[in-house]
């Protein structure tokens, strides 16, 4: 009997569907539509499964080929990284019912297959142990979202698929000489080896690796300035994608950062440092989606406030600030992704990304706009969404240090809320209550795009109103990480 | 109980007498200043009673016979909260703020009625009576204010006996007192604040369409509100009095002077009038105020 | 019984309407001229309780001092109306009795009582104070002797005097 | 019995999902759900009278209880809250018939529903994150109410939105900051932390929370949004937003004052003046400025709905100038205040939405003599404007009076003389209103208009009769007041069915005798009035206009700049704006934003790889430096 509660099983699995969308065409014209579907759907049983295992011994560590760590690949998977990686095989599976009905250029095999390489390699930088692992699954990732954001080839998304693939090979880079440092310092790249190595290294000697580890990494993760690829890539994405690179992708960067800088270097002026980096980003997120026009774009810019604001949770340094740090994540993955795929689907009947053309939808497509407003509300921390109660924990995160420097965060975050509370409700009254000059045929989404929005929808509202074990579940998660349980634990059961 | 309804009903009758005499020597002071005859001394009631006996009376609408009525219930009850001598009936139902508000029905009453002419001479007489009140109001209020203090009580039997034996505001609080005579000569709208009638610009205002026994009540209602005004300068100010006669002496004296100012003003622009009325006798009431406030 | 209570109360009203007699006056001519000398200290109308009002409605008599002419007239028949019974009308100079100087004007009216009822015509151009106090005092007699009836004749009347009306005015 | 707390908070949001889902059946379906739930609110709030419940715990989040609780004072809010949302939404039933789209309409039904749920909530709250959770859900569910008025309202409501959020997020800070001291937001634990902290701390949080209050209460300089929103939104929210949604904001004051923090715990930690904390002294200050410039304002405006916006921002000063008094007087005629403004603001607007129903303006100068036509109307309206204008003897005298008399007690007659003028200035404000709608002349187009119908006359003639009940017996609020305040720690103060006896106040008052002798003053005059010689009806253009025949296309009437020559004299003060500074710092902030975004998204590859240079040497530039700095 196989175990099939086995981290491995979550890369594994989706890379083999891979090759088999790349060659499906030879045996069925539609079977690349679907098979996606089955993978994520065998991903997220796979997770679901892993949940009891996790939650009993608090962490599943897999190892392949029979070799002891720290040679192993070893694929880690904490409450943290199991949290990341259900959002993700959710998000995979929901997003690939979506591309059933909203992808319908050629070459399709193709796009599924960069599609489902998109979020197995999102997983796998999730579970893995092993800091090359880490670097491959960042390329594997990297290569997938260039081309998926190249996908239209037109002249915006090729140019935007090119600011993309040019930073992100130099993030690339980066993270891979900050890799070798880290390797030529401690002679091991196992994650726990190193935490354990390099715990007697002296901060300068860390400290450059990891400058050159965070700025690759952030450079995928959105933080400021290192973001700029992202407005141009987002919107010019297919929307299912925009949904994935939003969602999860930048979430799954920064979950590395906070990995790294975690277990590695776990310095209180690291965080004073990563602090500026996330008001920063959050700063000029928010105040640049007030300018936008078009609505992927300022969707995208609004992910870069969002991130800058979970960046900022987790530099708070304290259970409570991961906490409230996890859940923005959820509350941000589910939230953006569903926004996306709406705004999608809106896209697709009026035929324009202008703000501006989007006046009345509210009365025309009613279950799109009802979602939409949802998620709006929630990302905009509105009770009693879940927005509230995670933006709720951040900001009591935050005062739990009353000095002047978290007061002044908490001002910042909180007029940033207002700017972004500004964008979203102008659109909102121009959706709902503004009258469009003359009347256009515009229909309700067709039910294929429409399901995974109400899947994504009543998961959202479904954690609103009962958000007792997401709640726990953050908590324990974040005060495992802050406990360095990550490493006891990886210890105690891989034997090393 | 009977002595009571008997008190209730002198009351106001006893008001309207006092201010009806004091129109009869209105015109006959006027006349004298300006070197008239002037008409006989009785002629106020012929006025009154001609008016009340025409044949015919127009009305606009209900509201425009009901607003006299209103103006003049409003004053009668103002008339019950002003102390006289031995007859204090409802001084401890509401006391000096409570007064000043219910002063207010009267006018409300008139305004009512008024607006209902669709006159806008009318519309304007009223906009430039609320705009005096708003005018005088502010001295007034800071002058209310300022004897409250003195005396720790808004009751006016009690402030009328806190004055007794010659201890009069006017002599505690000069500049307050001058201050309310100036209010008081603005309340009542003789000139230079008789902007509201104005004959020449707005038709008599609120009058203008006003005849018969509508006019006529109005008439009673001026007498009343004559009566109050003074009455309430003299309960603040001269410490109100021990028997009728005095009363009736002092309200005499400074209705008197009154009359003797009126002859000698033009008419203020209504907003000149507010610019007086915040300028001037808001400082003085202020100084005065802040003079009650350190003692 | 009735009619004797009725009757004595007209005789009270009518002393007490002579005592305090209000006027508007319309001041379409140059007998306007004569009204300031006799208000005013010198002559003092006051003493007979006259006064001078502003609006239609408050005021008894209705003082046509001069000339009317055709645009005029309407204004002065709306005063007219507007004004309570009881109510007077004195024509003030030649030109309310017959036109005055301007008797053969195509634009002047002749003849005042015509159109609305007068019920006393004071003579001369100008006719002076003293006069205007005397015609006062005359109408106050009338008024008193019940003969100052001009405000019934104009109800009994009503469609003689329309028909004048609509003559001049169309 | 504690069950039914959380069923009283869940009523209103289940009709509201009912409500909607009934719309889709039929609209009379909707209709009635929508009535009969808020009818069952009011009964179950009915049921709280004079009870108090301290702490129904219904959940807990990150440590800290989720309370309900009750006591007199809630239910006098309460009280506020369900029966003014009936009431609206009867009228609504009616006046948003001319609405064509039913599903605009069933959410309205469901929004109004949930605005009440959520006012319900914040007035229930017994810790302070329930209660921010319902002020923020207030917030957006009423934004949604004002947007629904069409074109301007959206503009309105933006404002709105974003001033509430600012406000919402000042005391978010605050509770946070609390939170972080207690890690428990009931109201008793804050309290006893507040005891024990530092007067730094508790001026910090408390002036924050008063923000957030200030700017849903608009007091002013925070009142920006509010003649906006409130004169743009539909007719029948304007009452729950001005009569009931502002008041959460003075119930805020009160709890934070005198549920958190004692009247004599601020007076140990802060100066005082003229024997109040300075810091309510300030609010007191505030408040005296919002009664008189909204005076100033109102007077000014030339539209129906927009000059009683301003008039609310006036009477909430009132609210809030008693509230902060600190004594029982000033407490109790705040809070009796409260419940007034609620009846004849609410009153007011419903009047002025009957007429915009008939007329389908609400310029002012545009309406008049509608007395003739809108005879009941009118005589509601009248009640209303007398009742705001404080005059005995309905309701809105008494608590002023009380607020009065609180401000002589205390000495502080500065306050007293601007709450004084900027009562006088209602007269003129209230006038025009009246008189601009029901008196002068009726234009031609309105000839046929008729009285509204008998489901908008039923709330109109409820709330009219109310402002005489409370008026002549405010002893039955007393009765509410008085006792919820003892819980509180304040002395009770001696009152009677009619009025307050001597040795309450400076003086002493029985309204009902005011009341009595009125009426007979009325009658007697009326009956001499009728024995004197008949009168008959004219025409409106039988009209004194010195000779001039009227004929009915001439519009002979008053009321456009009724007040000119009064705005002459307040020019200077008129000029000044605190909305143009806002707009200033907004413009600013737009431009340099815009100017700035532009620079660093430049769209460039270069200049975007250049950051990432420069992040790099920032980084090692750090490394180098770092053994020195750390």
């Amino acid at each position: 009997m196989v175990n099939l509660a086995n981290p491995i099983l979550l890369i594994v699995i989706p890379l083999l569907f891979v090759f088999l969308i790349a060659f499906s065409s030879a045996f069925s014209k539609s079977a690349a539509k679907y098979l996606p579907i089955i993978a994520f759907g065998i991903n997220v049983v796979v997770a679901m499964l892993l949940v009891p295992e996790v939650l009993k011994n608090g962490l599943v560590l897999s190892t392949t080929a029979g070799f002891k760590p720290p040679i192993a690949i070893d694929m880690i998977v904490d409450k943290l990284a199991l949290f990341l990686v259900i959002i993700a095989s959710v998000l995979g599976f929901v997003v690939s019912i979506y591309n059933v009905a909203y992808i319908d250029e050629e070459p399709e095999e193709k796009f599924y297959a960069l599609f489902t390489l998109l979020i197995t390699g999102i997983i796998w930088m999730i579970i893995t142990g092993d800091l090359f692992n880490l670097f491959v699954a960042f390329e594997v990732t990297s290569i997938a979202a260039f081309g998926l954001v190249g996908f239209h080839r037109d002249k915006g998304s090729v140019e935007a698929g090119f600011k993309y693939l040019v930073m992100g090979a130099i993030g690339g880079s980066l993270l891979l000489v900050g890799i070798i440092m880290l390797y030529a310092a401690t002679g091991t790249l196992n994650i726990i080896d190193v935490a354990q190595k390099s715990a007697e290294l002296t901060f300068q000697q860390k400290f450059l690796a990891y400058a050159l580890i965070f700025v690759g990494l952030g450079i995928e993760g959105a933080l400021f300035p290192l973001n700029a690829w992202l407005p141009d890539a987002h919107p010019a994405a297919p929307s299912s994608v925009s949904s994935i690179l939003s969602g999860i992708m930048t979430t799954a960067a920064i979950y590395a950062i906070i990995r790294i800088t975690n277990i590695i270097f776990d310095y209180n002026q690291i965080y004073l440092f990563l602090m500026f980096f996330a008001l920063l980003t959050l700063i000029f997120g928010e105040i640049a989606a007030y300018y936008q026009k078009d609505i992927k774009r300022m969707l995208a810019y609004s992910t870069i406030g969002q991130t800058g604001l979970f960046f900022f949770a987790f530099t708070i340094h304290s259970t409570n600030g991961l906490q409230g740090a996890f859940l923005q994540i959820i509350n941000h993955s589910v939230s953006k992704s569903m926004l996306f795929l709406v705004v999608g689907a809106m896209i697709v009947q009026v035929g324009s990304r202008n703000i501006e053309d989007f006046v009345g939808l509210g009365r025309k497509m009613k279950v799109s706009s009802f979602f939409l407003a949802i998620g709006m509300f929630s990302l905009m921390g509105m009770p009693p969404f879940f927005g509230f109660w995670s933006k709720l924990k951040i900001i009591f995160a935050a005062l739990q240090h009353s000095n002047a420097l978290m007061i002044g965060s908490v001002v910042i975050i909180l007029l940033m809320s207002v700017v972004e509370g500004a964008y979203f409700f102008k659109l909102l009254q121009m959706m709902f209550f503004g009258k469009a000059e003359q009347d256009r045929e515009i229909k309700e989404a067709s039910f294929g795009m429409l399901v995974p929005v109400v899947i994504l929808g009543f998961i959202l509202l479904f954690i609103s109103f009962y958000p007792t074990p997401v709640l726990d579940f953050a908590h324990q998660a974040a005060s495992d990480l802050m406990n360095k349980n990550y490493i006891n634990l990886a210890l105690k059961l891989g034997g090393l | 109980m009977v002595s009571t309804i008997l008190i209730a009903i002198c009351v106001p009758l006893l008001a309207f007498a006092i201010g009806l005499t004091f129109i009869m020597f209105k015109l006959k002071i006027t006349a004298r200043v300006q070197r008239r005859y002037g008409p006989p001394i009785i002629q106020p009631i012929y006025n009154l009673l001609k008016l009340l006996l025409k044949e015919d009376n127009i009305s606009h609408g209900v509201i425009f016979s009901l607003g006299p009525i209103i103006a003049l219930a409003g004053s009668i009850l103002a008339v019950f909260f002003i102390p006289i001598p031995g007859l204090n009936l409802l001084t401890g139902s509401g006391d000096l703020i409570a007064l000043l508000y219910i002063m207010a029905i009267g006018s409300l009453g008139m305004a009512l009625g008024a607006g209902n002419t669709a006159n806008p001479n009318a519309s304007i007489g009223i906009s430039r009576a609320l705009t005096l009140m708003f005018g005088y109001d502010l001295p007034l209020v800071i002058i209310v204010i300022s004897v409250i203090l003195q005396y720790h009580t808004t009751n006016l039997a009690d402030i009328v006996a806190a004055q007794a034996n010659g201890h009069w505001t006017l002599w505690t609080l000069p500049l307050s007192a001058i201050v309310g005579f100036v209010v008081t000569y603005g309340a009542l709208g003789e000139h230079p604040f008789d902007i509201i009638t104005a004959p020449h610009e707005v038709a008599t205002g609120p009058m203008v369409e006003y005849g018969g026994k509508h006019l006529g009540f109005l008439m009673i209602n001026h007498m009343f509100h004559i009566y109050i005004e003074i009455a309430l300068f003299v309960d603040l100010f001269l410490g109100g009095a021990s028997n009728l006669f005095w009363f009736y002496i002092k309200m005499f004296g400074v209705f008197f002077i009154m009359m003797l100012c009126d002859e000698v003003f033009l008419r203020f622009k209504i907003d000149d009038a507010v610019r007086f009325f915040w300028k001037w006798p808001t400082v003085v009431a202020l100084i005065s105020l802040i003079i009650v406030l350190v003692k | 019984m009735e009619k004797m209570t009725q009757d004595q109360v007209r005789t009270i009203a009518n002393m007490l309407r002579k005592r305090s007699l209000w006027m508007i006056h319309y001041c379409t001519g140059c007998g306007a001229m004569e009204l300031p000398p006799t208000m005013t200290s010198r002559y003092d109308m006051s003493r007979l309780g006259l006064a001078p009002f502003v609006t239609s409605r408050q005021a008894d008599i209705l003082l046509i001092t001069g000339y009317l002419n055709v645009k005029t007239l309407r204004r002065v028949i709306t005063v007219y109306e507007q004004m309570l019974d009881p109510k007077y009308v004195i024509g003030f100079g030649s030109c309310a009795l017959n036109g005055g100087v301007y008797w053969d004007s195509y634009a002047v009216i002749k003849q005042l009582d015509r159109y609305i009822p007068a019920d006393l015509y004071i003579a001369g151009c100008m006719p002076r104070p003293e006069a205007i106090i005397t015609a006062f005092q005359d109408l106050m007699d009338l008024i008193d002797s019940g003969k100052a009836d001009g405000y019934k004749r104009y109800k009994r009347d009503l469609a003689y005097y329309k028909e004048n009306q609509r003559k001049v005015l169309g | 019995m504690n069950m039914s707390l959380e069923l009283l908070l869940a009523t209103p949001f289940i009709g509201g999902l009912l409500t909607y889902i009934g719309g889709k059946v039929h609209r009379w379906v909707r209709n009635l759900i929508a009535v009969l739930f808020s009818l069952a609110t009011v009964g179950e709030m009915a049921m709280y009278y004079n009870t108090t419940f301290k702490g129904v715990v219904w959940g807990s989040l990150f440590g800290s209880n989720l309370v309900l609780q009750t006591n007199p004072i809630t239910w006098l809010f309460l009280f506020i809250v369900t029966a003014i949302s009936l009431l609206v939404i009867v009228f609504s039933i009616d006046d948003m018939k001319k609405e064509e789209d039913e599903i605009v309409l069933d959410s309205y039904y469901m929004q109004l529903l949930f605005v009440e749920g959520a006012m319900v909530g914040i007035v229930l709250a017994g810790d302070l994150i329930t209660f921010f959770m319902f002020w923020e859900i207030m917030s957006w569910t009423s934004y949604f109410l004002i947007v629904h008025g069409g074109k301007k309202s959206m503009a309105a409501g933006y404002k709105y939105i974003i001033m509430s959020v600012i406000g919402a997020y000042a005391m978010f800070i605050a509770i946070a900051m609390l939170y972080a001291k207690t890690h428990s937001l009931v109201y008793s634990d804050v309290a006893l932390a507040l005891s024990q902290a530092s007067p730094s701390f508790i001026i910090w949080t408390v002036v924050l929370l008063s923000v957030g209050f200030f700017v849903k209460a608009a007091v002013m300089p925070l009142h920006t949004w509010l003649p906006d929103a409130h004169s743009e939104a539909p007719s029948p929210v304007s009452p729950l937003l001005s009569g009931v949604l502002i008041k959460m904001g003075a119930y805020g004051l009160f709890i934070v004052f005198y549920g958190l923090l004692s009247v004599n715990l601020a007076k140990n930690i802060m100066p005082s003046v003229f024997s109040t904390p300075i810091l309510l002294y300030i609010i007191q200050w505030l408040a005296a400025l919002s009664i008189v410039l909204a005076t100033f304002l109102a007077i000014m405006q030339e539209d129906a709905k927009r000059l009683l916006a301003y008039s609310s921002v006036s009477q909430i000063g009132y609210v809030v100038l008693g509230l902060a008094t600190g004594t029982s007087l000033g407490v109790a005629g705040g809070l009796f205040h409260a419940l007034n403004h609620a009846i004849f603001k609410g009153l007011l607007f419903l009047a002025v939405g009957a007429v915009i129903y008939r007329t389908g303006t609400r310029n002012m100068s545009e309406l008049g003599g509608l007395v003739k036509k809108m005879p009941f109307t009118f005589t509601a309206l009248l009640l209303g404007i007398i009742a705001l204008a404080g005059v005995p003897p309905l309701n809105g005298f008494v608590s002023k009076w009380m607020i009065y008399e609180a401000l002589i007690q205390k000495k502080e007659v500065f306050l007293l003389i601007m709450a004084f003028v900027g009562s006088t200035g209602a007269f003129l404000y209230v006038y025009r209103l009246i008189h601009s709608l029901f008196l002068g002349q009726l234009p031609e187009k309105y000839e046929n208009v008729k009285d509204v119908p008998i489901l908008m006359q039923i709330p109109i003639w409820i709330l009219a009769l109310s402002t005489i009940v409370y008026g002549i017996f405010p002893g039955l609020a007393m009765d509410v007041i008085v006792k919820g305040m003892k819980l509180f720690g304040f002395t009770p103060i001696a009152y009677n069915l009619f009025g307050f006896p001597e040795g309450t106040a400076m003086g002493s008052l029985t309204v009902i005798n005011i009341a009595a002798v009125l009426m007979t003053a009325f009658v007697a005059v009326f009956i001499i009035f009728i024995l004197f010689p008949k009168t008959r009806q004219v025409s409106q253009y039988d009209n004194y206009a010195s000779g001039q025949e009227l004929t009915p296309d001439f519009k002979y009437n008053y009321s456009f700049g009724f007040y000119m020559s009064f705005g002459r004299v307040i020019k200077p003060i008129l000029s000044m704006s605190i909305e143009r500074v806002y707009n200033y710092w907004i413009d600013a902030f737009k431009i340099f934003g815009d100017y700035y975004m532009r620079r660093i998204y430049t769209g460039n590859l270069e200049t975007y790889n250049s950051y990432i240079v420069i992040v790099v040497t920032i980084a090692a530039a750090a490394v180098l430096l770092g053994g020195k700095l750390w």
